[in-house]
């Protein structure tokens, strides 16, 4: 075997689509782990989530023979076939926010495994509803794998788990990450539901503007607005009292760790094969589970009090 | 020297068309009118006050969108580049007021009215001057004012916080009871709608938008007119741009993607018709009350999000098919040819 | 216009290869890895799709009309393909099935626009959401993938040593078929002719509504085709799929010289303009250039294809002094 | 050459016309053109089709701008830019076809472009109402200024355009065949508004192709030919022989070389019953091999509605129709062409051909089929055929790929022709075939309709020109108020006869 590379490689990274601040924020923990690192990382993508484009990106990405290639996919199935190709051609894949599917990566860097999303979100609902009641989740279309999941567990949990029962699921609607539209259903919901206490969105988008909408409409304090936000979209409210909690985790990091983890493959110090550990010295030890599949699973609440520490 | 007896043997079609054109907006009143039964039939939350209160302020913004379409529509031409105008807009003048604390109210309403007009005033060159057949130039326009969005924000979104406090709350505010969106909403439109019916301008895009060739021989300047269309319509998207800041909080460079068709498919509902002349303003902003009405009823029904999709666009081809044979029983009672 | 008009498109293709050598080098510059055979031929592969919806809208604009709704049939057309696939239907069966239902769906569009006479912008602005709306109801929420790889050929095998995507070679096929169709036989000259004076064609015995029928018709049976390539290139069948790439289309058709207005351009045309943006495509993201400036890249290149008229237009007014007011009042 | 004919009690001209010319590309439309317009005067414009009247017209009032020669209003030169500006300085036009916004009321488009104001700027609709009812009541009319525009009949569109006219201060009035689609009631109403005008000091311009209505009305005349002045004279220095003649250029006879007794074989198109519901009424005659049959009438009296239903563009609401012997119900052109029935479009510009596209594929277009080999179009077998179908019909052309709105009307005309001929009909229905086109086109047509009907096809001839009908056909069918009302022998046809036949109304008066 040829002597082993350790540094100096070439990563591209592609986020579902660019000028989203949360996808800016990990493509910049990724670029500071590759200059930490000695490698180089190019960001780049379509400003739209199409997934032809995306595939567009990718295939343009193999044709410049990278090193490794870390991405968000969009469909994680309709990019499985140019991702395979790279794997082929010697190219480490990582995924990172939204996996592709089993066969077209190396490795998926999971921000929070499905059920720790559930949980963390149930329990920013407990913070703001600890009597419980009735809640509805607004998530972006049918056809995100992770917001359904998501949906599915937390209906699962509020049957199952003591804690949770408080909570019933009532609605579920779809707002295709626009926020006009998630101020809209979030308004539409809370007509819908007289006894609603809590909106869920595990969409960085909708929960936000179903905060706002809950302020806008005179419902504060009658119902809540939870899920995972930006600490900068939803201080605000937060601030003001209007909202209680809102849970997310740190996109700069994740980034961060997701360039980490593919630069080791490559460098042959991590084979994330079930129980492995992925030592970032910066970041923390994440352990590797079934289907190359690291957890990153640091998730974060923000409160009023906590809010102010966040600067993204 | 036959023409007399010979309309005299049609009796009945003049009086037809006259009343079908008078009512198409009591059409769309009817018709709104029965959805609503329909749905309060369908589940009791539907008829409350304050539902009809949701209702007309989810409509509100699309209304003013969909009252700059139709003017430009009224002159048979189009803009598709209305959502992104009010992205720009939106994003310029959330970020300016984001990085200008001291900013007054007088700016934050003058700065996006200023920018929509320019935006507009462009599309209005290409399409009245340039030549440029208005589906091309605003396809256009479309893109560049959305892709110079993406680039001026890179990758940044202005939140809530960084906004000016009184920004969001005066939106919130209600007098009377009424949200002042709607009001303010209300207000423009009647306001466009009077201007319309009222001016020498109004009635020139009419007449241009109903017969060119007729507005020639009048010797009216068909081009200064569309031009002015389309400077407007941007105006309106300044406005509606703005609201749409104020109201959702969080402004995004992916701000009112998509409303170049919301706003024609209110317009169309509405019985603004794209072949030109004919529509009101007023038209097309319950063409958004019907659109926002059929989202909150299918919502309050609990059906699945794509019949909405299939919902919205069969009452497109309907409100269509229903203005052609308008066109017809006017084209039947002038005696105007068939192909 | 006068005797020079037909002269001027070769002149506007010629441009149109040399803007495309021009971009390829520009490309070549940017990227090292750009002047190589698989990259050339695999890059074409991102512009079949959006290449066969340009092929028919071509045909549906050359008649003066429009077709916005191409997008949804596509969509429509891979969860179709989904539900033969899920019933174990033979690649071979299901794929005319999917072309019929694509066309079907155009000629559904097609009688509004040419039987009722409606305004085709506005009822395919109608269609493009009820389709969709359909292609949703129809599949399943999060969507389908479990395809056959016989069904997959089509869209991700590559032939001759492995370089030339099979997709490419159908592109081809169809694209010379329907330059063949406008340019060779009597339904090509039909539908330029329609769209130049419609009044005057069914004077002359064509049957307006029925060459309009088929050309929404052959529209969306090639949308239908651009379906399987889809389900190919990314074995996934969901409502969503094409959803906004028909600005795209709508940029290459008048790009390549088609008048919006109908009656004049050629596929030849259309074609060049499919590989100029796809040249340019290529090269901006070789670079790595981001996805806003390739949306303004693409937006200047739509002002300035239809600018280009009206330029002549106003050079030729510059050199002409005498003009009929009256057939610009009408050209409105 | 210009003259005026110097009578010292005549008052001083308020519109001098000088040395105007025009042309449309390669169309010469006027050419050196210069009279006087006086006050509390009614001057005639007479001349031939397309002699350049309604082109004289649209330059003076600034819609089209002469290329020589200047309009003088009043002792000053002026060039207006608009209708508006025109009207402003007080000269106001109705135009040949009445051009009004359908969707607005009548009051609006009376109004247009000189809205009363009220309040802040606003439309006064009150006023605006007031003064179109006013107006509409002194051209008699008492329609209702609020309604739309669409769903007037022709008639009282052509009253709205009059009434319109009349809204501003008028100077100089020139109405372009303001009778043309009105009954004689209609016109005589008409035309006391017009002499009330004419008393009140207003100078009027008419052009009218009817000489009974110059004589009627008109204090002078002026008669274009081939674009160009003729002659300006006083009433009572021409009569109608000699107006004649000066528009034509040549005694009547001489135009028209009579055809010679032709053979004449079978009916080929049978017509029975035929009817339009409001359009035309229980029409039934027969064309035989051979034979040119006319058919004459009043503009409007429904000739081509006929015509365009026989050819299925508008099918028919009772009635039957057999080519050949074999009944055909028309419900399309290309049905129709299929069974050997071909039609020469009155509006050949907008119908007849397709402007934008080369000579070629105009006269090939409805026989494309029979041109191709497995649907593939023989372009070589195509051009051969349009270029010896271009020498048949002796089109002018550098070549026959040239585009066919750089021709002139004429050859346009031939084109025409030879794009119907070479579907091989065995019926022909020319509608208006000279229509437009000049002296030297016109006789080539002529001598072109005797040729096919000596060939054997049946040829049905609709025309407007009394003398070319006479001329031309060896029977002679009248249609007024779309009904057939008169058959004359091509013995018995006099101008004469004809016309009373046409202006019948019905009631049967006049
Ligand atoms: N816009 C135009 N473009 C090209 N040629 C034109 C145009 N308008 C008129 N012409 C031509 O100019 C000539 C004069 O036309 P004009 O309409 O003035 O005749 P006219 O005397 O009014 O005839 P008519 O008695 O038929 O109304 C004709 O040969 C006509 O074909
Ligand atoms: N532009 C028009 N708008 C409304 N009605 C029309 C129009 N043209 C014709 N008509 C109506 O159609 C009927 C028949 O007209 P048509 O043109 O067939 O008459 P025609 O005898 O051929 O006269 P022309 O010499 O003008 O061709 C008339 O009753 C007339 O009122
Ligand atoms: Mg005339
Ligand atoms: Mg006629």
């Amino acid at each position: 075997l040829a002597q082993q590379k350790t540094s100096g490689f070439k990563l591209m990274m592609t986020p579902k689509w660019t000028g989203f601040p949360y996808f800016e924020l990990t493509g910049e923990g990724a670029k500071a782990a590759a200059t930490e690192l000695g490698d180089t990382l190019i960001y780049a993508g379509a400003d739209h989530a199409e997934v032809s484009l995306q595939v567009e990106t990718l295939q343009n990405f193999v044709t410049q023979k990278p090193d490794g290639i870390i991405l968000a996919a969009i469909d994680g199935n309709a990019v499985a076939p140019v991702l395979k190709q790279a794997r082929a051609k010697g190219i480490v894949v990582g995924t990172y926010d939204a996996d592709a599917a089993v066969a077209g990566r190396d490795m998926f860097v999971n921000q929070l495994s499905y059920e720790q999303a559930a949980r963390v979100m149930l329990d920013a609902a407990l913070i703001d509803a600890p009597e419980g009641g009735e809640i509805a989740f607004i998530a972006a279309s049918p056809t995100s794998p992770n917001h359904v999941a998501h949906m599915k567990i937390m209906t699962e949990l509020s049957k199952t788990e003591a804690k949770y029962k408080v909570f019933s699921v009532v609605d579920t609607q779809y707002a295709g990450d626009d926020d006009a539209k998630s101020y809209d259903v979030a308004v539409n919901l809370m007509q819908a539901h007289p006894k609603l206490k809590v909106i869920i969105s595990s969409s960085a988008v909708s929960a936000p503007a179903a905060a706002r909408a809950i302020e806008a409409t005179g419902h504060v304090g009658k119902v809540w607005a939870t899920g995972f936000a930006l600490p900068s979209a939803i201080k605000r409210y937060l601030e003001n009292g209007s909202q209680k909690a809102f849970a997310f985790w740190d996109p700069w990091e994740l980034g961060y760790v997701a360039a980490y983890a593919v630069h080791q493959k490559l460098a042959g110090k991590f084979d994330p094969k079930e129980g492995a550990v992925l030592d970032v010295p910066k970041a923390g030890k994440f352990k590797t589970f079934k289907d190359a599949e690291v957890v990153y699973g640091k998730p974060l609440i923000f409160t009023k009090e906590t809010v102010g520490k966040y600067n993204f | 020297m036959s023409e007399a007896p010979s309309v005299a043997a049609r009796p009945g079609s003049r009086n037809l068309v006259e009343v079908v054109l008078r009512l198409r907006e009591a059409g769309v009143v009817v018709f709104l009118v029965v959805l609503g039964l329909a749905f309060g039939l369908a589940t009791d939350r539907f008829l409350s006050v304050q539902n009809l209160t949701t209702v007309a302020s989810s409509a509100a913004i699309l209304a003013i969108a969909a009252c700059a379409q139709a003017i430009v529509l009224i002159t048979r031409n189009l803009d598709v580049s209305v959502g992104s105008m009010m992205g720009l807009v939106a994003y310029l003048t959330a970020d300016w007021a984001a990085t200008h604390p001291g900013i007054t109210p007088v700016e934050v309403v003058a700065i996006p009215l200023m920018i929509g007009t320019v935006l507009g005033a462009i599309n209005g060159l290409l399409v009245a001057y340039g030549r440029v057949p208005a589906l091309i130039a605003t396809l256009g326009t479309m893109s560049l004012y959305r892709g110079f969005t993406y680039i001026y924000a890179h990758g940044q979104e202005v939140t809530s916080s960084r906004l000016p406090p009184w920004m969001l709350s005066s939106v919130d505010a209600r007098i009377g009871g009424l949200p002042i969106l709607i009001l303010v909403s209300i207000a423009i439109v009647a306001v466009v709608a009077w201007l319309l019916h009222a001016y020498p301008f109004g009635r020139r895009l009419y007449a241009v938008g109903s017969n060119g060739v007729a507005a020639w021989f009048f010797g009216l300047r068909a081009e200064r007119v569309v031009f002015f269309a389309y400077v407007a319509c941007g105006f309106l998207c300044g406005i509606a741009g703005l609201l749409y800041a104020a109201r959702v909080g969080t402004v995004t460079v992916v701000l009112a993607n998509g409303w170049e068709m919301s706003s024609l498919a209110s317009a169309v509902i509405g019985g603004v018709s794209v072949s030109g002349g004919s529509g009101t303003v007023v038209g097309a902003a319950l063409g958004a009350v019907v659109l926002a009405t059929i989202d909150n009823g299918l919502v309050l029904l609990r059906v699945p999000e794509f019949w909405r999709m299939f919902i919205q666009g069969a009452a497109i081809v309907a409100a269509v098919a229903v203005d052609a044979l308008i066109a017809e029983a006017i084209r039947r009672s002038t005696g105007g040819r068939r192909r | 216009m006068s005797t020079s008009a037909k002269r001027q498109l070769p002149l506007w293709e010629m441009a149109l290869v040399v803007a495309i050598l021009a971009a390829g080098a520009w490309s070549s510059t940017l990227s090292p890895y750009y002047l190589s055979v698989d990259q050339l031929f695999g890059s074409t592969r991102a512009f079949i799709i959006p290449g066969l919806l340009a092929l028919g809208l071509a045909v549906v604009v050359s008649l003066g009309e429009i077709d916005i709704s191409l997008a949804s049939i596509i969509a429509v057309g891979t969860v179709a393909l989904s539900k033969l696939s899920a019933a174990g239907v033979p690649f071979a069966v299901a794929a005319p099935i999917v072309v019929a239902i694509g066309a079907l769906c155009g000629a559904f569009n097609g009688l509004l626009v040419a039987k009722w006479r409606l305004p085709s912008l506005a009822v395919t602005l109608g269609t493009m959401g009820a389709f969709r709306g359909l292609a949703f109801i129809a599949g399943s929420e999060v969507g389908y993938t479990d395809f056959d790889d016989v069904y997959l050929w089509l869209g991700s095998d590559y032939v001759f040593g492995g370089v030339v995507p099979v997709s490419l070679i159908l592109f081809a096929l169809a694209a010379a078929g329907v330059w063949f169709l406008m340019h060779r036989t009597g339904y090509g000259r039909r539908c330029f002719s329609i769209g130049l004076n419609p009044d005057a064609a069914w004077f002359a015995g064509v049957d307006v509504v029925g060459v309009k029928i088929r050309a929404y018709a052959l529209a969306g049976a090639l949308a239908g085709a651009a379906a399987l390539v889809w389900v190919g290139q990314y074995g996934s069948a969901r409502g969503d799929n094409a959803d906004g790439s028909i600005l795209f289309v709508v940029t290459a058709v008048v790009l390549g010289g088609m008048d919006i207005n109908g009656g004049r351009g050629t596929l030849s045309g259309v074609v060049l303009a499919l590989f100029l943006l796809g040249t340019i495509r290529n090269g901006l993201g070789l670079a790595n250039v981001g996805g806003p400036t390739q949306t303004v890249v693409l937006g200047g290149l739509l002002v300035a294809g239809v600018l280009r008229p009206a330029a002549a237009a106003a050079i030729a007014r510059l050199s002409r002094p005498a003009k009929t007011r009256e057939a610009r009042a009408q050209g409105e | 050459m210009p003259t005026v004919a110097a009578e010292p009690v005549i008052p001083a001209p308020i519109l001098l016309l000088r040395r105007i010319g025009k042309s449309f590309g390669p169309v010469r439309a006027l050419e050196d053109v210069s009279f006087d317009v006086r006050p509390g005067r009614v001057h005639g414009l007479v001349g031939e089709n397309g002699a350049g009247k309604s082109t004289l017209v649209k330059i003076i009032t600034g819609l089209e701008e002469a290329d020589e020669g200047e309009v003088i209003l009043a002792g000053r030169a002026v060039r207006f830019r608009t209708p508006i500006e025109a009207r402003n300085h007080g000269i106001a036009a109705v135009y040949q076809d009445p051009k009004l916004f359908p969707h607005l009321s009548i009051a609006e488009n009376i109004a247009m472009g000189a809205y009363p104001s009220g309040w802040f700027g606003t439309v006064d609709r009150r006023a605006m109402i007031d003064t179109a009812r006013e107006h509409l009541a002194r051209v008699g009319s008492d329609l209702d200024p609020k309604r739309t525009v669409a769903g007037l009949s022709v008639a009282e569109h052509q009253f709205v355009e009059i009434a319109r006219a009349l809204s501003s201060d008028v100077r100089v009035l020139i109405l372009d065949e303001p009778t043309s689609a009105l009954t004689p009631t209609e016109a005589e109403r008409l035309f006391a508004v017009v002499r009330s005008l004419r008393d009140r000091g207003t100078a009027i311009i008419l052009i009218t192709h009817r000489l009974e209505e110059i004589e009627a009305m008109c204090d002078d005349v002026t008669v274009l030919r081939d674009r160009r002045h003729v002659a300006t004279l006083p009433r009572a220095e021409v009569d109608r022989a000699k107006l004649v003649q000066l528009m034509v250029g040549r005694p009547l006879e001489a135009l028209f070389a009579r055809r010679e007794r032709p053979t004449i074989g079978e009916d080929v198109l049978r017509v029975e019953h035929l009817s339009l519901d409001g359009v035309f009424d229980d029409v039934s005659f027969s064309v035989r091999a051979g034979e040119i049959v006319g058919m004459g009438g009043l503009v409007g009296a429904g000739r081509s509605e006929i015509a365009q239903t026989l050819f299925g563009i508008t099918p028919p609401t009772a009635g039957r129709v057999v080519l050949k012997g074999v009944e055909v119900a028309p419900q399309s052109p290309k049905q129709m062409l299929a069974r050997g029935l071909a039609y020469l479009p009155e509006d050949r510009d907008r119908d007849g051909l397709i402007m934008p596209e080369t000579i070629t594929h105009n006269i090939t277009l409805p026989i494309l089929d029979s041109l191709s080999h497995w649907t593939v179009v023989d372009r070589a077998g195509e051009r051969r055929l349009a270029e010896s179908a271009s020498q048949t019909y002796r089109v002018l052309t550098p070549s026959v790929e040239t585009i066919v709105s750089a021709l002139s009307g004429g050859n346009r005309q031939k084109v025409a022709f030879a794009k119907w001929l070479a579907t091989e009909p065995v019926a022909l229905i020319l509608d208006e075939p000279t229509h437009g086109i000049d002296i030297g086109s016109k006789a080539q047509v002529h001598a072109m309709v005797a040729q096919l009907a000596d060939r054997g096809l049946a040829v049905l001839l609709i025309s407007s020109d009394l003398p070319e009908l006479l001329a031309m056909s060896d029977r002679i069918l009248v249609i007024a108020e779309g009904a057939l009302v008169a058959e004359f022998a091509r013995d018995e046809a006099t101008q004469e006869s004809v016309m009373m036949a046409a202006a019948r109304q019905r009631g049967g008066k006049r």
